[in-house]
């Protein structure tokens, strides 16, 4: 099950994705200054996170994992259940955090009158 | 009776030596009278001073220290005296000689200024109090290349007693030849340890009113006169036993510490007089520079 | 012993000899006169020869030499130097305007007798003298010395009553500083 | 035994959600369920832990699928001290905080419900953390304990909470992303999540997989064990929380922080150099937390930037390795907890008044508060490692460790870093006590609930100093379970076996 | 339980007691307190034997406690002090704020003192060496007197010299894996040579911080100057006897085994010497009477040091005697400041002045120390010194003879200094109404006093002590090869006799003193107004005593030295270290982005670098 053993577009193109979406949500969360903006780009690496679990655990041709009797008989090529099973998880994480992150948010701009990271430093040194 | 005859000989160790030191004082003065065109004083008037000072009224006193200071100054000159050797291997003056080194002598010796000292400032005055601080920072000043000296000679020949020193010299030589330098430095001590002239900044009379005697009169300046004649016999004595081998008899005790006298007779008679940092800075200077060269001498030889 | 009166008298004789020979001066050059101490003291005339010596502080002196006239505000000092000063001691009036004022004896602040604020014991008069003179005054004194007779300090204190209220004549109110006399 | 471990899990987690009901039915069950659940936990803790330490570890399979498949819970001395510690420093901060005076400010409960929630999910989240065996279970409490510490760091609405608690969000869910990413990487190359297995399997990954997963894995719980340059949310976080909060931070949230590194390091993956790495990562925190701490101006922040450089002096004693290293970690990490807690319960009472709690402030509050100043100062003895105090024995033992494995270089510098700090600590301790008091500030007594724990902190103090014995078999014991890796996988993985 | 139990018990307990005692009443306290003192003293000596031992396993550290001659010597000095210093501080301390705490800390250091002269391991010498520390520091700043920058001062040198100590203990650890001092000074030679060196300069350093050496003295002026008298005397004269005993062991049992002995021991001496020196000059120019006597402690301990380093048998004997007579005319001078600021209400010597009428007993007191001080025959501060000259001599160090020389002349100076300006001088109409300290002062100073003349004249009877304490070391017996009871001898033979010494000063001083006392009822006091000042009389409320630039003449001649100052340079490290510290803090510059930023660089540094530090 490693990763280069079968590599075609659809492969290269979910772990392509992924990484693409990691990277621009990074530079969102890093280059941004809006808080709103920082969040989107943590969200949106958090959805190109999931896209790759997702994609590890994906075979090709391979059914849903459900087990039932007709199924195992036919011994058939099944998606690995454990990365979705890890990715919903993931979600349901992310999901909480952001709306933390957003009541914070909300919190910072009643504070502050501002959502600019660069004036939020009451806190230094 | 070893006990009497000591105590008598201590006695007449000390009659002695206030007798030719009050003599050396008078002969000082009269010197100096004849080097400044005068006739001077006869040589005895020393005496008569200290019998006048003795005799005069002295009602009153600023407290205890002001009367013990010359009783401190006498432990100092009196207890030296005892400590060193008179004269060579004779018992004329038996005393206590063995019982002390030239590291004790050396601290003896500054009891007498520290009682001084004390009783000078016990009186109030403030002349007395700055000429102390001067006498104590000029003492600083000579102690320095006087122990150097000294050093230079107790490693030359391992020993600190003076005794000792004292046969070496028997055999070697007086250690003025042998270690010259240390000679040299003991000498341009001695010049401040007399506070004559250039040194005498401590009691300049015309400046501080004489300093830290000048609320002492009557029997405390005849004491002090005493313990000074004393003194300076005292010294003379250790220097001759230091660097001239010691005296065999009286005369030429007499001989040696009055040639010896008349170094810092004669160069106060020709100075004019130092300031206290100058005085210091003096000392510090050749003298010290004699000292080392002493010590690294006596390392060497 | 010391009671006994023969022994007494050989004493006496032996401290007077010491004290005439040894006699420590000190000047208190308030007027002119003082000029004329460092000639006498020094090569020319050489008083020392005769155990004259000075000295600086009144503690240690026998010799109060007052050379020449005193104004109201100096013989306040002088009276306190000379109560300072310990037994015995001498005064010596140095020049006219210490006898009578001399050339000051219409001024409205000098003293003019020095004698009834000071026991004197001896006058040296001129104006000012010559250290010739000053050498015969101090012999002088010597000599009252020798005799017992130069007992100005005792006379002080026989009549410091009488001299206490001269000095308080002419000091007026500002007497506040003289110490009580009583050695 | 009287419980397994789930229930360490399970009941407050149930307990926690269970509280808004009970808080219902009367208010102050709201307040009082907290403690009395965690008494529970933490006597079962303190049983198991007698247990384990007797028998070895306990390994307990949740929902019938043993190990590699299923979540195991791991009980062993090693963890299990440090349950116990957190379970113990909870009972403390829930007595600290009962009663809390700036909760009742609020009007209705609904802060202090709040509060109380948040509380037992972190305790709960931390004692998960430190017990699970499932490396994805891990991410699971990191992430709750995180959400938790937020809410927590952002309680007070009138202060800068908000603003720390964002930071340390933003940096978190850079954490959480790189430790997805790790597992995910772990997971792909392995097909496994169980700690154990990946432990003995681990040496099948490639070395590029290896290594990246290590390094994601080392900033990813870097960040919570708040290594130097991954740090920067933490003082923050520590001085705007509630007292409490700060004291539960430095007693139980780092101690889970640190407890993922050691795993990561001690079981998960066998690498070269990560002992060195711990080392000189541990110094570089010491050394600019220290730096920092001796510079500021404000009390807590102080106390942040000081319970950080204390972190860095774990990490280093971790890296040491060895029993002795390990046994020295575990015992700062005790007395870090219990000192360093002491000091953020009784520092937050000196400056209570302080709208900014400066330092300054605390001039002459030595005369106002003179138990609670007496407290604060024993604490700060003891963290500079003064005998007859409790730092003073983890700090012997910690060199002592380093000696032997002739680690001069780092003595050194552990002992220069302590000299800063003995510097600011006591320059805190001369203002309480020695100087006169210049400020027209009121002082706020403690509630006897807040001395009672500060009390109960400053016995602990006094007692390890004085008899470290009472703590040092627990430590030699769980040192020891920690090293013994082996026996640890196959704990773990036995169970499989027995049960197929 | 035995003796060592007993007495640490005592004072443990004591000062604990003496701290809840306050609570009750004061006479309690000070009774709690001086009883503890007494009694833990009084056992001590009666019972203590050499060889007792207790054993505590803490840690799994054994701790083992024990006694021998040296430490015995150490404990008179300790507890003697505490006893006389504890009786004087009952009235001196009288009416202060915060008795309890002051007296637990009293009793605390002294509760360390004697474990550490009790410890046969380092371990246990450690906790008692901190406890010292830290409870000396909390009476340093006990009075709150710039707690900040005297306290942190103390302190930071304290933890450095601590520290020092602590990773020699570690070192030795790593090699022996003992803590035992036995083992110690058996296996030192068995250690690698580059630890062997290291860990004895790092005791050294440790040492030398309490023991005020040269570059680590900065921190003593401060601290003697701050505590309260009554403490200062203990801590001056007991507590940094702490440091010299540590560098008596570390110079006995391992620089005498280092190949580079020669060279530490000649650094260390030259080190103690220029302390001494440099020391000196600070003490003369001081105006205040406890800077004065703090420095002048600093110099003192120059000394000891000294002889301590040079190592022979006689410097040994020479460094401990000076440490027991320094332990007494210190602390018997830090009493005597301390009464007269009590009773005067200032040290300030340009203030003080004319006390000597006033206070007879105390000036008595000050200048028997005084004496004993500057070394002057024949009190028994000579006899130390003098030892120590013979030993530098022969031993071959000429030029520390001079430098040690000036130090203990230019010594009279400040000695002058602070019996004229407190004592002599004209008498002030403010210190009219000031009275004699109270009995309970005096009688402890006298007896110092006393004792000083005492062993002047009979120095065998603390030499005796010391002997054993040397034998204990590794020493030859000393008795009959350096001293007899009344007599001391030097390496070539040369000897000085102390009681003839004595017998002849007394005699001289008797007669000349009846001379002058004779008919002393005709003399009549007169007031130190009373002065021949060019007939002038000072009015009642002029003072002419000479009080300010005492020894400016001093102090032009010697201005090239003053030049320097090394606490100087410690003021600029320690500013530079603040800034670069406040400086690195900057790092933390509040911006979540900028933390963010740093994350993902280290992870990509880390990545970029990962291949070469971890191997796979």
């Amino acid at each position: 099950m490693s990763l280069g053993s079968n590599l075609d577009l659809l492969t290269v193109t979910f772990y392509g994705t992924a990484i693409a979406l990691i990277l621009i949500g990074l530079y969102a969360a890093l280059v941004k200054r809006s808080l709103i903006k920082i969040l989107i780009g943590l969200s949106i690496v958090d959805s190109g996170i999931n896209l790759l679990l997702v994609s590890i655990g994906y075979l090709k041709g391979g059914t849903a994992p459900i087990f039932s009797p007709a199924v195992i008989d036919k011994n058939p090529a099944m998606v690995d259940p454990v990365p979705q099973a890890l990715v919903l998880t993931a979600i349901v994480i992310g999901f909480a955090v952001t709306a933390v992150a957003l009541a914070l948010v909300i919190r910072l701009y009643r504070h502050h009158k501002t959502v600019n990271i660069d004036e939020i430093k009451n806190l230094k040194w | 009776m070893d006990f009497l005859i000591k105590t008598l000989g201590a006695i007449a160790t000390i009659i002695v030596a206030f007798i030719v030191g009050m003599l050396y004082m008078g002969i000082n003065r009269k010197i100096t009278a004849r080097v400044q065109n005068r006739v001077g004083p006869p040589v005895w008037q020393n005496y008569i001073d200290a019998l006048k000072l003795v005799s005069k009224k002295t009602s009153v006193h600023h407290g205890v220290m002001q009367h013990l200071a010359p009783a401190f100054l006498m432990i100092s000159s009196m207890g030296t005296l005892l400590f060193i050797p008179i004269l060579r291997g004779q018992s004329w003056f038996p005393n206590l000689s063995y019982h002390g080194d030239l590291i004790f002598i050396l601290y003896f010796m500054v009891l007498g200024s520290l009682g001084m000292a004390l009783g000078a400032g016990q009186t109030g005055n403030p002349n007395a109090a700055i000429g102390i601080t001067r006498g104590l920072s000029q003492m600083v000043g000579f102690e320095i290349p006087w122990v150097m000296a000294l050093v230079a000679m107790m490693i030359q020949y391992h020993t600190t007693s003076i005794s000792d020193l004292m046969a070496i010299q028997q055999q070697h030589g007086w250690l003025m030849f042998q270690n010259p330098l240390a000679f040299l430095a003991a000498i341009l001590a001695m010049l401040g340890m007399f506070r004559y002239s250039p040194f005498d900044i401590v009691g300049a009379p015309a400046e501080l009113a004489s300093g830290p005697i000048s609320e002492f009169g009557g029997k405390y300046l005849g004491l002090m006169m005493s313990s000074g004649s004393i003194f300076a016999f005292t010294k003379l004595t250790l220097y001759v036993d230091l660097f001239m081998g010691g005296a065999s008899n009286i005369v030429v005790l007499l001989i040696e510490t009055f040639t010896l006298y008349l170094i810092p007779m004669l160069y106060g008679l020709v100075s004019p007089r130092y300031r206290t940092e100058q005085a210091i800075r003096y000392f510090w200077g050749w003298p010290t520079v004699l000292g080392l060269a002493a010590l690294v001498y006596s390392v060497v030889i | 012993m010391i009671n006994d009166k023969n022994s007494q008298k050989i004493v006496d004789i032996i401290q007077n000899f010491a004290r005439k020979h040894s006699l420590f001066v000190l000047a208190y050059g308030t007027g002119c006169g003082a000029i004329e101490i460092p000639p006498t003291m020094t090569s020319r005339y050489d008083a020392e020869r005769f155990g004259i010596r000075g000295a600086a502080t009144p503690r240690q002196a026998d010799v109060l030499l007052i050379t020449g006239y005193l104004t109201t505000k100096t013989v306040k000092r002088v009276i306190r130097v000379y109560e300072q000063m310990q037994d015995p001691k001498y005064v010596i009036g140095f020049g006219s305007c210490t006898i009578n004022g001399g050339m000051y004896w219409d001024s409205y602040n000098t003293i003019k007798v020095l004698d009834r604020y000071l026991p004197v014991d001896i006058y040296i008069n001129g104006c000012m003298p010559r250290p010739e003179a000053v050498i015969e005054g101090f012999i002088k004194l010597q000599k009252k010395i020798m005799e017992g007779r130069a007992e100005g300090a005792k006379h002080y204190k026989e009549n410091l009553e009488w001299y206490r209220a001269n000095q308080k004549k002419v000091l007026g109110p500002t007497t506040p500083h003289i110490q009580e006399y009583n050695w | 035994m009287v419980g397994s471990p789930v229930q360490l899990i399970a009941i407050p987690l149930f307990a926690a959600f269970l509280i808004p009901l009970l808080g219902k039915a009367w208010k102050e069950l709201v307040r009082i369920t907290p403690g009395v659940v965690i008494l529970y936990l933490l006597y079962l803790s303190v049983d198991l832990l007698n247990y384990t330490i007797e028998h070895g570890r306990v390994v307990e399979v949740i929902a019938g699928w043993t190990p590699p498949w299923g979540i195991d819970l791991v009980f062993s001395p090693f963890s299990g001290f440090l349950a116990t510690l957190m379970l113990f420093m909870g009972l403390l901060v829930w007595i600290y905080s009962y009663r809390y005076q700036t909760f009742e400010d609020y009007d209705d409960y609904e802060p202090t419900l709040k509060y109380y929630l948040l509380l037992m999910m972190m305790i709960t989240a931390s004692v998960g953390v430190v017990l699970t065996g499932d490396i994805f279970n891990l991410f699971v409490f990191i992430e709750i304990l995180g959400i938790t510490a937020y809410g927590l760091t952002a309680y007070y609405r009138h202060r800068d909470g908000a603003e720390a608690s964002f930071k340390y969000l933003f940096i978190g869910s850079l954490s959480s992303t790189f430790l997805l990413l790790a597992i995910m990487i772990i997971y792909s190359q392995l097909g496994t999540l169980n700690m154990a297995d990946i432990a003995v399997k681990a040496h099948e990954l490639k070395p590029v997989y290896k290594i990246t997963a290590l390094v994601l894995f080392l900033v990813a719980f870097g960040i919570e064990a708040e290594m130097f340059p991954l740090n920067g949310w933490a003082p923050d976080a520590y001085s705007q929380a509630p007292a409490p909060v700060g004291a539960a931070f430095a007693g139980i949230v780092v101690k889970a922080g640190l407890y993922t590194v050691i795993r990561l390091i001690y079981t998960l993956f066998e690498v070269g150099g990560t002992y060195e790495y711990l080392i000189v990562m541990g110094l570089i925190t010491m050394f600019f937390a220290e730096f920092a701490a001796f510079s500021q101006t404000k009390l807590k922040r102080m106390l942040a930037y000081s319970s950080i450089g204390q972190m860095g002096l774990v990490l280093v004693a971790f890296g040491i390795g060895k029993e002795e290293g390990v046994y020295a970690a575990l015992f700062l990490m005790f007395n870090h907890a219990i000192i360093k807690s002491l000091l953020f319960m009784s520092g937050s009472y000196l400056v209570y008044k302080s709208k900014n709690k400066y330092i300054s402030e605390l001039n002459g509050v030595g005369k106002m508060m003179p138990v609670t100043s007496f407290l604060f100062a024993l604490g700060a003895f003891a963290i500079v490692g003064f005998p007859p105090f409790a730092g003073f024995w983890s700090k012997l033992a910690v060199l002592t460790a380093a000696a032997d494995s002739g680690m001069l270089l780092i003595i050194a510098l552990i002992l220069s870093i302590s000299l800063i700090e003995v510097i600011y600590y006591l320059r805190v301790v001369n203002r309480i006590y020695f100087v006169k008091r210049d400020t027209d500030l009121g002082i706020t007594k403690p509630t006897p609930q807040a001395m009672f724990s500060m009390l109960v902190l400053g016995a602990i103090i006094l007692i390890v100093g004085f008899y470290p014995d009472v703590i040092t078999g627990v430590l030699h014991k769980a040192s020891a379970t920690l090293l013994d890796k082996g026996s640890y996988i196959n704990d773990v993985l036995s169970l499989s076996q027995t049960i197929n | 339980m035995n003796i060592i139990h007993i007495t640490l018990g005592i004072l443990l307990g004591g000062a604990i007691l003496t701290y809840f005692a306050n609570k009750i009443s004061g006479v309690v306290r000070d009774l709690m307190f001086i009883s503890t003192i007494v009694v833990a003293a009084a056992l001590f000596f009666i019972k203590m034997t050499p060889d007792t031992v207790a054993v505590f396993n803490l840690g799994g550290i054994t701790l083992s406690l024990g006694m021998n001659h040296l430490g015995l010597l150490f404990s008179i000095i300790i507890l003697g002090l505490a006893v006389l210093a504890g009786f004087y501080s009952l009235p001196y301390m009288k009416g202060k704020d915060n008795l309890g705490f002051f007296y637990m800390n009293y009793l605390l250091s002294i509760f360390g003192m004697m474990g550490i002269v009790m410890s046969k391991d380092l371990v246990s010498f450690f906790i008692f060496w901190e406890i010292m520390t830290w409870s000396s520091y909390l009476i340093v700043v006990y009075n709150g007197n710039k707690a900040n920058k005297i306290g942190i001062k103390y302190i930071l040198f304290s933890a450095l010299g601590a520290y020092s100590m602590l990773m020699a203990i570690v070192m030795v650890y790593s090699q022996l894996h003992s803590f035992s001092i036995a083992d110690l000074s058996a296996g030192f030679t068995t250690m690698p040579a580059s630890y062997q060196i290291t860990i004895a300069l790092l005791l050294i350093t440790g040492f030398a911080v309490k023991a005020a050496m040269m570059p680590l003295h900065v921190w003593a002026p401060d601290a003697y100057s701050n505590a309260p008298m009554s403490y200062t005397a203990m801590f001056s004269g007991a507590l940094s006897k702490m440091g010299v005993y540590g560098l008596v062991i570390v110079f006995v049992t391992m620089v005498s085994h280092l190949p580079q002995n020669f060279w530490v021991r000649e650094t260390i001496a030259w080190l103690g010497a220029i302390t001494a020196g440099m020391a000196t000059i600070y003490a003369i120019f001081q105006d205040d009477a406890k800077k004065l006597l703090a420095y002048s402690s600093v110099a003192q301990l120059g000394y000891i040091i000294t002889g301590v380093a040079i190592g022979t048998e006689i410097s040994m004997i020479a460094a401990l005697m000076l440490s027991i007579v320094h332990g007494m005319f210190k602390a018997n001078f830090f009493m005597v400041v301390g009464a007269v600021e009590r009773q005067a209400g200032t040290t300030d010597l340009t203030v003080l002045t004319g006390l000597i009428r006033k206070m007879p007993w105390t000036f008595f007191s000050a200048l028997m120390s005084a004496i004993a001080l500057a070394g002057i025959p024949p009190l028994v501060g000579y006899v130390g010194k003098w030892m120590l000259y013979e030993s530098l001599i022969s031993n071959g160090n000429y030029i520390l003879v001079i430098v040690i020389f000036f130090a203990s002349t230019a010594g009279f100076l400040y000695v002058f200094k602070i019996l004229y300006s407190i004592f002599l001088g004209q008498e002030e109409p403010e210190f009219e109404n000031v009275k004699e300290a109270p009995a309970l002062m005096v009688i402890p100073m006298v007896i110092i006093a006393l004792l000083l003349g005492f062993f002047g004249a009979f120095p065998g009877y603390l030499l005796k002590y010391i002997d054993n304490a040397l034998v204990v070391m590794g020493y030859p017996v000393s008795q009959g090869k350096w001293w007899e009871m009344t007599t001391l001898f030097n390496a070539w033979g040369n000897k000085v006799s102390t009681d003839l010494i004595m017998y002849t000063t007394i005699t001289v001083f008797v007669t000349i003193a009846i001379v002058l006392f004779y008919r002393w009822k005709n003399g009549r006091y007169v007031s130190t107004k009373d002065i021949s000042l060019s007939g002038e009389m000072p009015k009642e409320d002029e003072n002419y005593s000479f009080k300010l630039d005492f020894y400016k003449p001093f102090e032009r001649a010697i201005s090239p030295l003053l030049r320097y100052k090394i606490s100087k340079y410690y003021n600029e490290f320690a500013d530079g270290m603040e800034a670069f510290f406040d400086w690195t803090r900057r790092i933390y510059n509040g911006n979540a982005q900028t933390y963010a930023i740093y994350v993902i660089t280290f992870l990509v540094i880390l990545l970029l670098i990962a291949n070469n530090i971890f191997t796979v």
